[in-house]
């Protein structure tokens, strides 16, 4: 735990010192920070006692913060957090490194916020105790909001505010929900608490009519963030608008954090309101997915283009999600991480071409791998992975996800029956043509075909004038890492697919019951212990 | 604070006490009527007293039915605090006319949204959405 | 009676009136070294006034030595104990806030020797010992054992803060902050103190402590009587005007705009602390349901709950409330209007305490109103601190890109931005989590769903206010900022905005210290200890 | 429809002959020396020299476990796609490990791939020395890539290895037809032939699940063991749907009817691309798929009728588009799609030794042919267009040329005792033997379809190679980027191939011959065919044609009576019959081609012209040469809606549902707040007004309730 709050801390202790360092050396403390996070962070993976079981390490200890609130300050990894903090804290190095040609004013606050942006997603996948994890989710949007509406394009700061306003109410929704099932958890147990496996136990045991609108409030914060069709407008606007390695934190993890809070909490917690409300889920990821992907085929803006790309497949992360079976969970798990490095990667490498051009555009800009061969060679590489190339990391969360939705019928073998079935898989599936065809028309403009270069707005004050020249070898370790993780992923899933089974199966631990139930219509069964809920939720229809 | 009052005071028959309290509420009334019509601040600070004073009859009639004298006893405190305000409030009423020359209380008002007000320089910043 | 014995029979309930004894004495030197021909006693003023506020502070645990040794007369015996220390650790910080403000123009008169010292131009002892008497009053209210007691401090809150607003700075505008302020301020004490005639007549006393047992009684027969409601929905209503509720708030806005700025700072906090105070005392006496008290006797006696028609009006002003101070906000181009529509709409949100009611409910009220203290001094500090062509700061142009120039302030009042919106982690966010754990406790999930997206639209206006100084380009107007010549209020607003984050941290201790603090007697078990669902 | 059941031998697990794993790794190992070189800027051969010594290394070890071939074997090699849950078992788990199916069919598949690949890598050496540096490697690195992909494709243990193999070759496709980058047609063609592709991946990925989800595997193994063991007879929706979905994927891999047309297209890659991926290897993928699933395709009964039907309307519809074609290698490109659609024919009716047989033998003779264009296209600045080119053979060094292109043609025309005589015969033969009424009916269409062959084949070689010597050169680099630096590029001769050229020119012109072997064998000596025997070992050993131990042979067997009994072909003995019908077409083709082409050239322009002058028919040259408007339609037909679809989305996105609504709500506080501004007046006695107003209000409410009582 303490090892945890470390990892935590560090990149805040790294802001102190950036405050009080001089401004050219914020780079290197920051880029000292974010490594010895990732560093402490690869430690406790590397002595992670829970690979094979999915539960939480460590598991005892809890840090009381307000006791009277239940509110605790407990922090510990099951596998799923800990890919996540450590596909965080793996990119944070190469975000900043990233960062070094492309910030040229207010450096160091550009660099403190971004420390502060890593340490609380690490916090946000860390934390055991609700209402901590709702600290670290929320927290994000600040600094986010900082860094896209100081370093950000020319419409930064309606960016940053729809991106922060729109997130924040959705998340109010999240906290209600998160606040009512503690209160539950005070009716049945007499006290407080928020830590999220009590809240858990509790929320099961809710009626079915309760657990459905504890579903719709968390799914509702967490669908703005995911985003969900059709709560993702305020994404494109974003991405297009943040700087390059804010769009990088901003698609690899901050997205994340909602199919992650889909994982750790709407799921899990309200089993008997996920099914009930699996197929509208399901059918808004199915929307997202095909409707993002022809709004993709149309755009112009490559960083626009890759943000609704990014609708597009956590769309199909979330159907996977709730194809409430383990194949599907596991695949959406597994491509939580790897749309995380894929589309990361992406954002790098039209970062890396608009800080020699000053356009995002695809009309003026093009046939690039002639003036960039080695930055065409990583662009190419990256839209593979992106499009779901086999041997490449995308593939196998894809793969499964459309898999996991096939699987999920209602006569399936596997033991988890599902409502979904073929019929939703193959209109996801076409997702997958479309992504082939927007990415591949994105390569075709700017990577091939012969070289379009547009005149140089010169005096843009943002940003450095970078020669135009091909990756300097500063840009190439930014993105040769994330290759590497690319193609080991793609052809070694399987330590994570491990890693993550254990976690996917107990997401969906109690959901065979529950689907059954909803497949045979009967009236909601009334758990032991929820007498008191029941009282509550007749109080809240009167 | 709690008292009896001496036993050759009997209790007021309810009626009598209805009365008393009417009349605490019309004083009040008017009070607040006058205060709400008048622009003159110093008739304006009037009716407030005129107020206090419907307050002070209340708890006066209420120490009578009780026959209890904490009512009496708040009364007095009230008539003070009803002194300290009327020093203060023709204390401001000097400061604001040596200001405008008026005693009209709707020559302040300067501040707020309506028509009248003063309106900041600067427009408003972009619209902002959510 | 022997007046020894009177004496000694009174000498606990003095005991407890230790730190509002300490601010008497304090206000007394003040106002009389504020005549003073001497330059460096006149400006001393301050940190006298900062002196008599730690002091009392220091005094509090001394007041509270004997606790529960004798029968105080007190409906909830420690409920000082939190609230003297939080107003007067505020207070402190609210007079760095103004030092350098007040009289300032006169004073540079004397300094280059245009005019000559006379003690009638000179109000700087009038103002700091007003202060410290407005905070005195708002110390005793925690005190008050019967209705004369909570009318007199607050009348003694009130009124010296009416006169400040006229006096604590330059222009017309005070004037005209003050008049509405005073104006309608009387109005609203002729409406609660009808009310509490009336209260006083359906219960008989004036004590607290029997004014409860009396509702207990009616409640336990035929239910609270029509006067009594009437008289309660009257006092409350009345009492809305101190913690700008609806329907009394329509003022705040005008008055906070046109008072200075640290002014209305202490209007933010000071009479709204009093207000709430009086109203948690006020209702206690109906009590909350969940709630429980031992008569004489030592019978418990349960609480049915508040009377339907005041739990309805509360929560309607709850709700009315923070929707229009929210919505209010979001129009405004004035930082400190925007301001006055933020405090209504925490108003608002503290409301939902009452509702509640219970021991979280007051609970969150005191978190509520302490963390609120702090971020709200904390933009208030930011702005005082700075000045441009020797007016205030009001209009969000004068805002603008503030970092360019001040950083430290611009960055403070983006902190208390955040904390304001309840952003976690800062107190705010804290503060408003427990204020919905109470709400849920009282099965209030409609106010807990108002509240959210309340917060989500106010976040419109603390994000603009936030946004403007950090990332808009600076103004023509912004431009001409400058630091006013203390560095106090600066301090004031690190110390404030340093202190949303880091009162977070110990948001335990704090939270325990206030429900210590409300417990009604040792021997009476909080809700919060025994759980009974409604 | 065959009735016939094989049982399927199960494999044995032999984590011994791991070593089979090199064959794929080689060329996995050159594609990253190839990626060095680039990355180094090589400016040697260095990366086709690494690449031809592993493809020959795979195929010596190809050969090697040829040889050694015992029976079907499964080698583990490492865990991939693998996890369990709850127990673990058979619908508990997705095991899709990397590891290999060998059996004979794989042998078979590995053996032509792995050859021609190596054989083609030589020739693309001297091809593409233009380009040395870093095109060359990328070159290269491609064909590693694809090779790679390739086997991994053909000797995987189950369909997601075959999927991941699948993908593989359509990337290599991708970068290699795109390969002269700066050009805008080659990267519209890599774009087009990625994307079509994937429509038919779909397809397959679907099926994977299909079967999945139905029998708890995607291992081939399993899956077969499932099918011996009755899983058959358990036909539903959607185990019946599984055939069609696979389906799909072979039709867009093999461009059949309606995926066929990014392969003409595709022609703007490099030629050695051509022969090796867009005729040899990669299109067959998709009659490997189906000879490899046949079992699964029995599952429903209009499953093969619809891969015959598919496949002979692709290969007529190819050859008539084939004939109005001027650019050489878009002629071969049909030709190349024509055949596809015989061996779906072939599969389609029931023999899969037919498909596999005419695979093999195409693999040989259409590589020579795109290899002899390309050596057109080398001398000749990128010179395709038949129109500007004559008398190949009588230019000074071109002779091996002409006469390797000639042996390519007649074989294509599948001219008698040639090879391909031999493979399209066992196909036709099938379907005309056939029970069916349509599977006659599509044995007829064929032969017809041969004779176009035969026309078109040597409409290309009599106006290329023959008559009089008249040529232009080509204006630039043409299809191939390399010729743009080439010092020869501009020049007004064309320079000669030299030896690496000639010598694989030559090379596959004796492989051509002898793919036929195994057919001279079988009439000379009546041993059992090679292809026939390897066959008849693997899954598909329904269509092979010999006995086995499920059932009695219904399927006429090649070379031992001729046919069945009951079939005839015009009153003849069908094989005979066939012989006979077959050789008619082909040289009755290459006949009209003589004269339209040699005899009289302009004879071909004058029929053109009176064609055109009709009214009924006049549309019917201009169609066939603008490939009967296939891509136009599809272009009207979906990709023009979809994309004013998405154009209606896009700004629907941006001004209705952001703009309209998300904002809109976004205002509507501000809304509410300007209702209430009135209020805030800024006069006194409006707010006292309002005050106590609102104090009024509630007090009447609470004299209400006290009214109405209580609660």
């Amino acid at each position: 735990m303490q090892l945890i709050w470390l990892s935590i801390l560090t990149p805040l202790l790294a802001v102190v010192a950036i405050v009080f360092a001089p401004e050219r050396n914020a780079r290197w403390i920051a880029l000292a920070g974010t490594l010895a996070s990732l560093g402490l962070l690869t430690f406790i993976a590397w002595q992670f006692p829970e690979w094979t079981t999915g539960r939480y390490s460590p598991s005892t200890d809890a840090m009381a913060w307000i006791a009277g609130a239940g509110l605790g300050l407990t922090v510990g990894f099951d596998t799923v957090g800990l890919l996540m903090a450590l596909l965080t804290a793996f990119l944070m190095p190469l975000c900043i490194i990233g960062s070094f040609s492309s910030v040229t004013i207010r450096v160091k606050e550009y660099y403190g916020w971004f420390l502060v942006l890593g340490a609380s997603i690490i916090l946000a996948f860390a934390a055991r105790d609700a209402i901590l994890f709702y600290i670290g989710y929320e927290f994000t949007l600040v600094p986010m909001t900082i860094v896209i509406a100081v370093y950000g394009g020319t419409e930064r700061r309606i960016a940053a505010i729809k991106m922060f306003l729109y997130t924040f109410l959705g998340s109010m929704f999240m906290l209600a929900a998160i606040l009512y099932v503690g209160w539950e958890h005070r009716l049945s147990t007499g006290a407080w608490n928020f830590d999220i496996d009590a809240l858990t136990a509790t929320s099961v045991r809710l009626p079915s009519s309760t657990q459905y609108w504890i579903f719709a409030a968390l799914m509702i914060g967490f669908a703005v963030k995911v985003p969900l069709f059709p709560l993702h407008t305020w994404l494109p606007l974003a991405h297009d608008q943040a700087p390059t390695a804010g769009s990088v934190i901003l698609a690899a993890s901050m997205l994340k954090l909602g199919t992650y809070g889909n994982y750790r909490f709407a799921l899990p917690m309200a089993p008997a309101g996920g099914v009930e409300l699996m197929s509208v889920v399901a059918i808004l990821s199915i929307i997202a997915i095909i409707y993002a992907s022809l709004i993709c085929w149309v755009q112009t803006d490559a960083k626009k283009l890759i943000a609704y790309s990014s609708v597009a497949h956590l769309g199909l992360c979330m159907l996977g999600l709730f194809a409430l079976n383990p194949v599907g969970a596991e695949g959406a798990i597994f491509y939580m991480v790897n749309h995380g490095l894929s589309t990361g990667a992406l954002f790098l490498c039209i970062g890396m071409f608009y800080e020699r051009y000053h356009t995002k555009d695809t009309e003026v800009l093009g046939g690039l791998a002639k003036r960039m061969p080695v930055w065409a060679c990583f662009m190419v590489f990256f839209t593979l992975a992106s499009v779901g190339l086999p041997g490449l990391n995308g593939f196998v969360g894809e793969f499964l996800c459309v898999g996991g939705t096939f699987l999920a019928e209602h006569d399936s073998q596997s033991g988890y029956p599902g409502v979904l079935g073929p019929w939703y898989a193959i209109v996801a599936a076409l997702g997958l043509i479309f992504a082939a065809m927007y990415l591949l028309i994105l390569l075709g403009k700017i990577v091939w075909g012969p070289l379009r270069e547009p005149q140089r707005i010169e005096g843009h004050h943002d940003l450095a004038a970078v020669p135009i020249a091909d990756l300097n070898l500063r840009e190439v370790i930014t993105l040769a890492p994330i290759a590497i993780a690319c193609l080991w992923i793609g052809f070694q899933p399987k330590p994570m697919l491990d890693a993550i089974a254990p976690c996917a199966e107990r997401m969906l631990v109690n959901y065979p019951a529950q689907v059954e139930r909803f497949m045979r219509l009967e009236p909601p069964a009334v758990a032991a212990g929820a007498t008191a809920g029941d009282k509550l939720g007749a109080e809240e229809s009167r | 604070m709690t008292g009896s009052l001496p036993a050759a005071f009997t209790p007021a028959s309810p009626p009598e006490i209805s009365i008393a309290m009417l009349v605490s509420a019309v004083l009040f009334g008017l009070g607040l009527v006058g205060f709400l019509s008048r622009r003159n601040m110093i008739i304006m600070f009037l009716c407030t007293e005129l107020m206090f004073q419907g307050a002070a009859l209340a708890m006066v009639a209420a120490a009578r039915d009780l026959m209890d004298t904490s009512g009496q006893v708040f009364v007095i405190f009230i008539l003070t605090v009803a002194a300290a305000e009327a020093a203060l409030a023709l204390g401001l009423v000097v400061l604001l006319y040596r200001c405008r020359e008026t005693l009209s209380a709707d020559a302040w008002s300067d501040l707020g949204e309506g028509p009248r007000g003063v309106h900041d320089p600067e427009p408003p910043d972009q619209p902002e959405q959510g | 009676m022997n007046p020894m014995m009177a004496l000694a029979e009174l000498s606990p309930k003095l005991q407890l009136l230790l730190p509002e004894m300490v601010i008497f004495v304090g206000a007394v030197i003040v106002a009389i070294r504020g005549l003073s021909r001497s330059r460096s006693a006149r400006e001393s003023l301050p940190l006298l006034t900062c002196i008599t506020l730690l002091a009392s502070i220091a005094v509090v645990p001394l007041a509270w030595s004997a606790d529960g040794s004798a029968d105080t007369g007190l409906l909830l015996p420690r409920l000082g104990r939190f609230v003297d220390p939080m107003i007067a650790g505020v207070a402190v910080l609210l007079t760095l806030l103004g030092i350098g403000t007040v009289d300032r123009r006169i004073e540079a008169t004397f300094a280059c020797g245009r005019g000559t010292f006379d003690p009638q131009r000179v109000i700087r002892g009038e103002f700091y010992a007003f202060f410290l008497f407005s905070v005195m009053g708002a110390m005793l209210l925690a005190n008050a054992t019967d209705l004369i007691w909570l009318f007199l401090a607050i009348e003694l809150v009130s009124l010296p803060t009416y006169i400040m607003v006229a006096i604590g700075g330059q222009g017309t505008r005070p004037h005209e902050a003050s008049v509405k302020y005073f104006f309608l301020g009387a109005m609203s004490t002729a409406i609660f103190l009808y009310g509490f005639a009336l209260l006083y007549w359906s219960t008989g006393s004036l004590e607290l402590i029997a004014i409860r047992d009396a509702l207990a009684a009616q409640s336990a027969t035929t239910g609270i009587s029509t006067v009594a409601t009437i008289g309660l929905v009257m006092a409350i209503l009345g009492l809305c005007f101190k913690i700008t509720a609806v329907p009394m708030h329509f003022y705040a806005p005008d008055v906070y705009e046109g008072a200075p700025t640290h002014v209305a700072a202490f209007l933010a906090f000071i009479p709204k602390a009093a207000g709430f105070v009086a109203l948690v005392l006020l209702l206690t006496c109906v009590g909350w349901s969940g709630h429980s008290f031992l008569d004489a006797d030592g019978v418990r006696i349960a609480y049915d709950g508040l009377p339907t028609p005041i739990a309805a009006i509360l929560w309607m002003v709850a709700v009315i409330t923070m929707t229009l101070g929210n919505v209010g906000g979001l129009l405004q181009t004035s930082v400190k209007r925007t301001l006055a529509y933020s405090s209504i709409a925490h108003s608002g949100y503290m409301v939902i305490g009452l509702v509640a009611g219970s021991a979280a409910g007051i609970d969150a009220i005191l978190l509520y109103l302490l963390a609120y203290g702090v971020m709200t001094t904390a933009a208030f500090a930011a702005l005082s601190a700075l000045e441009r062509k020797g007016e205030e700061l009001n209009s969000f142009a004068d805002i603008s890109g503030m970092r360019v120039k001040h950083p430290l302030m611009a960055w403070m009042l983006a902190l208390s931005q955040a904390s304001l919106v309840g952003m976690p982690p800062f107190i705010g966010f804290v503060a408003k989590v427990y204020l919905f754990i109470a709400a849920f406790e009282a099965a209030q999930f409609s106010l807990v769903v108002v509240a959210v997206l309340n917060s989500a639209v106010s976040a419109l206006y603390y994000l603009r206010i936030a946004i403007m100084p950090l990332v808009a380009p600076p103004s023509a107007r912004s431009d001409e900022v400058t630091v006013v010549p203390s560095a106090w209020p600066r301090f004031a607003a690190v110390v404030c905005g340093t202190a949303t984050l880091v009162m977070s941290v110990f948001a335990g201790s704090i939270l325990s210290a206030a429900r210590e603090s409300t417990s009604q007697t040792k021997a009476v078990a909080t809700a919060m200890d025994a759980p009974k669902h409604p | 429809m065959t009735t016939l059941l094989a049982s399927i031998p199960r494999a044995m697990n032999a984590p011994e002959l791991s070593w089979l794993g090199v064959v794929i790794l080689l060329p996995l190992a050159a594609s990253v020396v190839c990626a060095l070189c680039g990355a180094l800027k090589c400016r040697t051969k260095l990366p086709a020299f690494v690449t031809i010594v592993a493809l020959g290394a795979s195929f010596a070890l190809v050969l090697k476990a040829y040889f050694e071939y015992t029976g079907p074997v499964e080698v583990p090699i490492f865990e991939w796609i693998n996890f369990h849950w709850g127990s673990g078992g058979k619908f508990q788990s997705f095991v899709a490990d990397c590891a290999l199916y060998i059996d004979s069919l794989t042998l078979f598949w590995m053996l032509f791939v792995t050859g021609l690949g190596t054989v083609i890598t030589i020739y693309a050496s001297e091809y593409m020395e233009a380009d040395t540096g870093a095109g060359y490697s990328r070159f290269f690195f491609g064909i590693s890539i694809f090779l790679f992909s390739m086997s991994a494709l053909v000797m995987g243990d189950n369909l997601v290895m075959l999927y991941l193999g699948w993908e593989g070759v359509g990337l290599a496709s991708y970068l290699l037809v795109g390969y002269d980058y700066h050009r805008p047609s080659a990267v519209a063609a890599a774009k087009k032939a990625f994307i079509v592709n994937r429509i038919g991946d779909l397809g397959l990925a679907l099926g994977i699940f299909m079967l999945w989800t139905n029998y708890g595997t995607v291992r081939y193994d399993e899956l077969f063991a499932a099918m011996n063991a009755g899983g058959r007879s358990e036909i539903d929706w959607d185990i019946s749907v599984i055939p069609f979905l696979l389906m799909l994927g072979a039709f867009g891999k093999s461009a059949q009817f309606p995926l066929f047309v990014w392969l003409p297209d595709a022609m703007e890659g490099p030629t050695p691309v051509s022969a090796l991926i867009h005729a040899a290897t990669m299109v067959t993928a998709g009659v490997y798929l189906i000879a490899r699933m046949f079992p699964f395709f029995e599952l429903h009964q209009d499953a093969l009728a619809t891969v015959a039907w598919i496949g002979t309307g692709t290969a007529l519809l190819a050859a008539t588009i084939g004939m109005m074609q001027y650019d050489i290698k878009r002629v071969f490109a049909y030709s190349t799609i024509s055949q596809l659609g015989y061996m779906f024919m072939g599969l389609g009716v029931g023999t899969t030794f037919g498909a596999c047989y005419h695979t093999f033998t195409h693999a040989f003779f259409k590589a020579l042919l795109f290899l002899t264009a390309g050596a057109v296209m080398h001398g000749f600045a990128g010179q395709l267009d038949l129109r500007k080119i004559s008398g190949l053979r009588h230019i000074p060094g071109w002779r091996l040329v002409s006469w390797t292109m000639f042996v390519g043609c007649l074989w294509l025309a599948a001219v008698p005792f040639t090879a391909a005589f031999y493979s399209k015969d066992a196909i036709l033969l099938t379907a005309l033997s056939s029970d069916r009424w349509d599977f006659v009916l599509l044995g007829w269409v064929g032969l017809f379809t041969a004779a176009l062959t035969a026309y078109y084949t040597f409409r290309v070689w009599f106006r290329v190679c023959a008559g009089p010597v008249k040529y232009e050169m080509g204006s630039d680099g043409g299809h191939d980027s390399h010729a743009a630096g080439d010092p020869h590029a501009h020049a007004a001769h064309p320079h000669a191939p030299r030896w690496c050229i000639k010598g694989v020119l030559l090379f596959l012109t004796i492989g051509a011959i002898a793919s036929g072997i195994p057919s001279y064998r079988q009439v000379l000596t009546h041993a059992p065919n090679w292809v026939q025997e390897m066959i008849a070992l693997s899954s598909a050993a329904d269509g092979a044609g010999l006995p086995h131990d499920g059932g009695s042979a219904s399927v006429p067997m090649l070379g031992e009576t001729g046919g069945p009994h009951h079939a005839t072909v015009l009153g003849m003995d069908a094989h005979t019959g066939l012989a006979i019908v077959g050789s008619c077409a082909s040289i009755g083709g290459i006949l009209v081609a003589f004269y339209f082409h040699l005899r009289s050239r302009r004879s071909a322009d004058s029929l053109a012209a009176w064609l055109r002058s009709r009214r009924l028919v006049g549309w019917i040259p201009d169609a066939m040469e603008h490939k009967w408007y296939v891509d136009e339609i599809y272009h009207g037909m979906f990709r023009m809606p979809m994309w004013i679809g998405a154009q209606i989305l896009s700004l629907g996105d941006k001004h209705f549902l952001d703009g309209a609504i998300v904002d809109g709500i976004g205002r509507l506080p501000i809304v509410v707040g300007k209702l209430f501004r009135p209020l805030y007046s800024g006069v006194l006695q409006g707010y006292a007004v309002t005050m106590a107003g609102g104090v009024g209000l509630i007090l009447a409410w609470v004299m209400w309730v006290w009214m109405r009582g209580f609660n």
